[in-house]
């Protein structure tokens, strides 16, 4: 055990990296800029929220480490909070004797209005008390019983949730009477979320959390009593409701909710492509954005009524076209590169990625692919007399098309085919020696994952009605890895969470479009070592989890050193 | 007070209990010898031994000072040398600086020049070969390079993973009458071998592991008399 | 392992030879186009008596060199790196790039005092320092915060932390500094020519060869020469010997990001003393063009990685001219590939490309392609 | 010639050479080992029979077959399956996917077939699901079909990898190391589990084996390796009274110190 001095120095110096952290996104603009969007009126902004937050987390962390009784633990988290201030008013005292702003462009006199409450350097007791109170608070947390910091924990969460996306939940229960008038009546008003409506949020999910704990219990056992039959029934219902959710998602969240829909679609399907290669096959490739754009350019040269429009054909026949082509460039990538292994395969393909946009974009193509110019005048798809016009229509398009892909996937998974991806993926060497043709097989997953991602490229053509070939840069491969992994690798339903994480939120936050890929990078690093199976693990990966230790825990042995390796 | 004792060792990989529960103890100057099949256990003791595996229960001495949870780099400082399993020499470092590798975490450059000139000693075929890169040294050099880099450290325990595997039986022979003489020179010895008769004409005392446990444990002379010990190497 | 199921598999072997002979028939018709043009007749070469004299030649292989040497410089890092920890640390570029930025601030302080011109080799020391530190610290915490806790982690996991951590160190450079573009003061002495041996030479670009070579002869005498530096080749062969060696493992990989880090920084600011302008997505091509020479080089040899990263920045600057601009293509092309410089990068893309299909062990390497892979 | 015969192999690795002139002949429906020193080219001959190594020279044949040009999947689908001495099974599949995978060769359902999940495919996935679990229970493992097998006993993973080779239906297998690791009662069981394998299902057996106990018990013919060469081959009788086998598998003391190296 170590010496009690050496622990409180642990909760000081614990709490200064905190308040290091509070100094970063206050000088990286993120207070600021997200003070814009008010949580409840009156009381908190967005980015006052973060660093409250982050004085929690201090004072949370502190009273977890370490035993001792309630005081002690409370005092530790005063002890934690009061080093985040005391990091928040160092930036203060430093701001006020010297102009930082001619380096970081965000020391604003704004900032430092919301750091000292108004009171420039001689707030600095006060953030340091404030710091402690939070810290307190923060330690208090850990002191509820799982039973009582459950229900509150959701009551914030949600009342936050709320209050960040008021806009968007007023578009949605828009209207002048009816229930979804009422309730909007109920919890807003129209510049917000007022302090009574969180309360009433507040109130509401509170208690409804508390008493779904209780009786998750009872209410599984009934279910689970019932008739097979019946089981089934239950079961249709649940995914016939959440099918109708999601049917009037568009129309009930308007253009903006759309155009975020969509474009949680098209990396859905670029998901499932990759996951099938990466996930599924072990095939690790960071220029799948290739197929994308292979996918949209088909489209766009066969029914542009542009510059560059070949055929003027119309969407439907031409996506098939984009389907096997896209197949074809996969086989085509696929052959080079069976040999290369491991994280030369990544480099070989981002190179391969590159090396397509580079060509789309240059003037020597230009000539059939509009160079940087790109393919202008794609038509939108209709069928018979109904145009798929804007987000609102191409959604469905999306929709059908990912559940199409997916029911493929799925079949493609538990086939004879995907098993044999899986063992090239354990072991490559063991799956040749149990008779599987490896180029046949790595082509194949080369192939198929390509095709997946054309259909994406085809929709995304159609969407934008044109096609750029800046769109297809390596940040859009890299953010297809990174959604699959986020959700877990191998696991269909991981891909929609993952792009649902990393493409819808941040489309939601729009308007922080400056802090999203540094939220995004930590949200990957901190995911890596917090969870690295995913929001959503493959099934098998899942019921592992549920039966035995954590995978983290198997270290050698003949096989589990190879899962590791 | 043993110079080496591990004390009811588990050791697992994953859910595969590969120690269960042994006691080994070894004294100032001897050589002690560990026999058995493959799988049996050998090479995960003395990987436990020097740090590389953690005992999930047990506790390993060295000189009555617990080390099953120091890393492995501050062992090798309290005085245990470890030669391992199939050589492992840096290929493509020269036989050099191999050797300066083995003394890497001593600072007494007169005791570590002793030390070269006694591995040179010991082997004078490393001393012709100074500046070849490792990986171009034949079978038995390698080996010759593993043992003296571990005793470039200077060890009070040097512990040799199978030093005779691949070798031809003349360099066996050469190999093992080597040992005998870094013995009296005063390291002690700690050695896994599937020669069970060499490695028992040099030990003074044997273990017999099987399965993760100790079968059998006694003087050198009653193990090879012993017939279970006969029949498990020999068939007979 | 012993991998024999391609060269068996005749269609597979086909393909690849067509894949080399388009190749290498672009590179001949394209230099044969290029060498020719302006000669009297289809069958006389008059190499330097076409539209390119010797001097623009000799400048562009200069402007190679210079550019190929940052290339070394970074490679340097990732090649270290790989060789101990098998993983491409992806945020590397934009260690980089933290270096050049922030030493942009201690430069252009220099410049408003005019301490800039009074001692240009003092303050371009200086500056170099203040890269170093800055990117070696950077790579500490990196190390420490995103790599480190997933030592034993399967592959693709440190290899998306990385990533996480590249948009990471990119996206806070642009929140505290903004995302435009900083002009980087200039040396007044380093402005214009110097004459070598007959040859006028730009003197940015003397002054970044000179200075990398510096670099790298430091570094690589550290790497062979110093107990440490022997330590680290040790460690990169056999990370668990090495602990059963006496080597603190840890702080051996710490140094190695730590020198890493602190080649990158300097490369960082010998980069802006070409481009004369920082800006925080700046790491990100030249960090995956230098892992290119790393891997070009035979990844997890240091000299290697130095040759790698010359050879593809003279291949870079050379190449569009020597083998695109003469590429005419009748009925197609007839004056030869419109543009040819926006395709340099393809030809890096279609080496990396090239040598990882043909010889993954690049020039100088050895077997490590399949080690461990 | 038996079911699978060698002829004059040699294999190198830069200057080592691993298996030098091997003749090997197994004769059909017989149990045959190969002991002999670590480090003396057994594994080496099994890698190079399946076909993950490429002999430099000398040929060998299956069925009277040449297969020493073939690749390793081919020469899996002629009805030759292995094991592996350090366990390789696929650690993040299910011991039914392990087995599944092993039918792969047999089975005949195209992609196209699995998408639109045609009664062909659904009848061929049915059938191999049978008979996975049969083999599960062939191996005593009824009931596990659902674990991951990485989580599983070590013996236990042995004997699914047994499972996994069984489920290509071979004619010859291999066996590296059986019984290591595995205690006295267990290498019993093998034993008797490898002799059903040969009478019951009527399947050629070639295991490595150090365990000498298993190898005199079960064996009808023993070829002892050294240095990549045949030094002797026999039944358990001869090769253990033969002196070469007794110098360079047990060693012993001979008054060679001190001969330069």
């Amino acid at each position: 055990m170590r010496s009690d001095r050496g622990s409180w120095g642990r909760v000081i110096s614990g709490g200064l990296i905190f308040g290091a952290a509070a100094v970063f996104v206050s000088l990286v603009g993120m207070v600021e800029a997200l003070g814009v969007r008010v949580i409840v009126i009156g009381v908190i902004d967005f980015g006052r929220l973060l660093l409250l937050l982050i004085g929690l987390g201090a004072g949370y962390q502190a009273a977890r480490r370490g035993g001792g009784g309630v005081v002690i633990a409370l005092l530790r988290g005063l002890l934690a909070g009061a080093a985040t201030g005391a990091g928040l008013a160092a930036l203060l005292v430093l701001g006020s004797e010297v102009n930082l702003r001619g380096m970081f462009i965000n020391a604003s006199p704004a900032l430092f209005e919301i750091i000292s409450f108004g009171r420039g350097a001689a707030g600095v007791p006060l953030v340091v008390a404030a710091g402690a109170v939070v810290g307190v608070l923060g330690a208090a947390a850990t002191l509820l019983p799982g039973t009582v910091r459950g229900p509150l924990g959701a009551g914030v969460t949600a009342t936050i949730v709320i209050g960040l996306f008021q806009e968007l939940l007023q578009i949605i229960l828009q209207g002048e009477e009816g229930v979804r008038a009422a309730i909007r009546q109920l919890i807003f008003v129209p510049e917000g979320l007022p302090p009574r409506g969180a309360l009433e949020v507040f109130v509401v999910v509170l208690v409804a959390s508390a008493l779904w704990r209780s009786r998750r219990p009872v209410v599984r056992g009934w279910i689970s009593k019932r008739p097979p039959r019946t089981q089934r029934l239950l079961r249709l219902l649940g995914l016939l409701l959440a099918v109708a959710v999601v049917l009037v998602l568009p129309a009930a969240g308007g253009l903006f909710v759309s155009q975020v829909l969509v474009l949680v679609g098209l990396y859905t399907l670029m998901g499932l492509g990759l996951n099938l290669e990466v996930g599924f096959a072990g095939l690790l490739d960071l220029g799948f954005v290739a197929f994308f754009a292979i996918g949209a350019y088909t489209v766009g040269l066969l029914t542009s009524t542009g510059q560059y429009g070949v055929a003027h054909w119309s969407f439907w026949a031409a996506v098939p076209v984009a389907l096997v082509v896209s197949l074809i460039a996969g086989f085509l990538f696929g052959l080079p590169i069976l040999r290369i292994r491991g994280d030369y395969l990544a480099i070989a393909t981002l190179g391969f990625g590159e090396i397509i946009r580079l060509l789309a974009l240059s003037d020597a193509l230009r000539p059939w692919f509009g160079g940087s110019q790109g393919i202008l005048a794609v038509p939108k798809p209709n069928i018979g007399g109904f145009e798929f016009s804007g987000p609102m229509q191409i959604f469905y398009i999306t929709l059908v098309s990912s559940a199409f892909i997916a029911f493929v996937a799925a079949r493609l998974r538990d086939s004879r085919l995907g098993r044999a991806w899986m063992a090239m993926r354990e072991d490559e060497d063991v799956a040749e020696a149990m008779g599987i043709n490896l180029i046949n097989v790595k082509l194949l997953a080369y192939g198929i994952g390509g095709a997946f991602a054309g259909m994406g490229g085809a929709i995304f053509a159609a969407l934008l009605g044109s096609i750029f070939p800046h769109s297809f840069n390596l940040l859009i491969s890299i953010n297809v890895l990174a959604l699959i992994i986020v959700g877990g690798m191998g696991s269909l339903p991981g891909v929609v969470v993952g792009s649902l994480f990393l493409v819808g939120l941040p489309e939601l936050l729009r308007e922080f479009s400056d802090f999203r890929f540094l939220v995004y990078g930590a949200a990957l690093i901190i995911m890596m070592q917090v969870k690295p199976a995913g929001l959503w693990p493959a099934a098998a990966v899942r019921r592992e989890l549920l039966k035995e230790e954590p995978v983290g825990a198997v270290t050698e042995g003949p096989v589990a050193e190879r899962a590791e390796a | 007070m043993a110079l080496l004792e591990l004390e009811n060792v588990h050791v697992y990989y994953g859910n595969i209990h590969a120690l269960k529960g042994i006691s080994i103890q070894v004294e100032e100057g001897e050589v002690v010898a560990m026999l058995g099949a493959n799988g049996a256990g050998k090479t995960t003791t003395l990987r436990t031994i020097s740090g590389l595996l953690r005992p999930r229960e047990g506790r390993v001495h060295l000189r009555g000072e617990s080390i099953d949870t120091m890393p492995p780099h501050v062992i090798v400082h309290k005085g245990v040398g470890h030669a391992p399993e199939g050589r492992r020499i840096f290929a493509r470092l020269t036989v050099e600086e191999n050797l300066m590798m083995g003394a890497y975490a001593r600072a007494d450059p007169h005791g570590i020049k002793e030390d070269l000139d006694r591995v040179f000693a010991l082997f004078p075929r490393l001393k012709e070969r100074i500046s070849q890169v490792a990986g171009t040294l034949s079978g038995g050099e390698q080996q010759m390079l593993a043992i003296g880099r571990a005793l470039m450290a200077r060890p009070r325990i040097l512990l040799l993973d199978e030093p005779s595997m691949g070798l031809a039986p003349v360099l066996v022979e050469q190999i093992f009458e080597t040992l005998k003489t870094i013995n009296t020179q005063g390291t002690t010895i700690l050695l896994v071998e599937q020669n069970a008769y060499m490695a028992l004409t040099i030990a003074a005392r044997g273990y017999v592991l099987q399965t993760g446990e100790i079968a059998l444990s006694g003087k050198a002379a009653e193990l090879q008399a012993n017939e279970e010990v006969r029949r498990a190497y020999l068939g007979g | 392992m012993q991998r024999s199921f391609l060269q068996r598999f005749s269609i597979v072997g086909l393909y690849l030879w067509g894949f080399r002979i388009s190749v290498l028939l672009i590179v001949v018709w394209g230099s044969f186009g290029t060498f020719q043009a302006g000669c009297p007749s289809v069958f006389t070469l008059c190499a330097f008596k076409s539209r390119y004299s010797a001097d623009v030649w000799l400048d562009l292989l200069v402007y190679g060199l210079s550019q190929g040497s940052v290339y070394a410089l970074i490679a340097l890092g990732y090649t270290m790196v790989y060789g101990i920890l098998r993983m491409i640390n992806f945020a590397h570029g934009d260690v980089f790039m933290a270096g050049a930025y922030t030493a942009y601030y201690l430069a252009a302080a220099f410049g408003r005092a005019g301490f800039l011109n009074r001692h240009p080799l003092l303050s371009l020391a200086a500056v170099l320092a203040l890269a170093m530190i800055t990117a070696m610290s950077i790579a500490l915490v990196l190390e420490r915060v995103a790599y480190r806790p997933l030592r034993r982690a399967p592959r693709l996991i440190p290899l998306i932390s990385a990533i996480g951590a590249s948009f990471f160190i990119e996206y806070a450079f642009r929140g505290f500094f903004g995302s435009g573009f900083q002009a980087y003061p200039e040396w007044q002495i380093f402005k214009g020519e110097w004459a070598i041996a007959g040859v006028g030479i730009l003197r940015t670009q003397a002054v970044v060869i000179v200075a990398a070579v510096a670099l790298m002869v430091v570094l690589y005498g550290f790497v062979m020469r110093t107990k440490t530096g022997t330590a680290m080749r040790a460690v990169s062969e056999d990370l668990e010997v090495a602990s059963l060696m006496g080597i603190d493992v840890d702080r051996v990989i710490v140094i190695t990001f730590g020198i890493g880090g602190a080649a990158a920084g300097a490369a960082g600011v010998l980069y802006a003393l070409v481009f004369k302008q920082v800006h925080f997505f700046m790491g990100f091509f030249p960090g995956i063009k230098a892992f290119t020479a790393a891997v070009l080089g035979g990844i997890g040899n240091i000299p290697g990685a130095m040759l790698g990263g010359v050879f593809l920045g003279i291949f870079e600057s050379m190449g569009p001219i020597l083998i695109l601009e003469g590429l005419r293509v009748p009925g197609i092309y007839p004056g030869g590939i419109p543009a040819p410089y926006q395709l340099k990068d393809v030809i890096a893309f279609t080496m990396l490309v090239m040598v990882l299909i043909f010889r993954p062990s690049g020039i100088l390497g050895e077997r490590l392609a399949t080690k461990k892979a | 010639m038996g079911i699978l015969a060698s002829q004059q192999l040699t294999k190198r690795f830069g200057g080592l050479i691993a298996l030098s002139e091997l003749d090997l002949d197994v004769a059909e429906r017989s149990i045959h080992s190969i002991i002999g020193p670590n480090g003396a080219g057994k594994t080496t001959y099994f890698n190079c029979v399946t076909g993950f190594y490429r002999a430099e020279e000398g040929r060998t044949f299956f069925n009277g077959q040449p297969i020493d040009t073939l690749t390793p999947d081919k020469i899996t689908q002629l009805g030759i399956a292995r094991t592996y001495q350090n366990i390789r099974l696929f650690a993040n599949m299910t011991c039914l996917e392990n087995i599944l995978v092993g039918m792969h060769p047999h089975l005949k359902s195209s992609w196209m077939g699995a998408i639109l999940r045609t009664p062909a495919t659904r009848q061929d996935e049915a059938q191999a699901h049978e008979e996975a679990i049969r083999l599960l229970q062939f191996v005593g493992q009824r009931g596990k079909g659902d674990y991951l097998a990485r989580n599983l006993p070590y013996g236990e993973q042995r004997r699914l990898e047994v499972a996994r080779a069984l489920a290509s239906r071979p004619k010859l297998l291999l066996l590296d190391e059986p019984t290591a690791g595995m205690n006295p009662r267990e290498s019993m069981d093998t034993m008797a589990f490898i002799r059903r394998l040969r009478d019951e299902l009527g399947i050629t057996i070639l295991l490595i084996e150090h365990n000498m106990r298993v190898v005199m018990g079960i064996s009808e013919i023993i070829t002892v390796l050294d240095f990549g060469q045949k030094i002797a081959e026999g039944t358990p009788d001869q090769v253990r009274n033969d002196p070469r086998v007794i110098e360079a598998y047990l060693g012993t003391r001979r008054g060679v110190a001190g001969v330069g190296a």
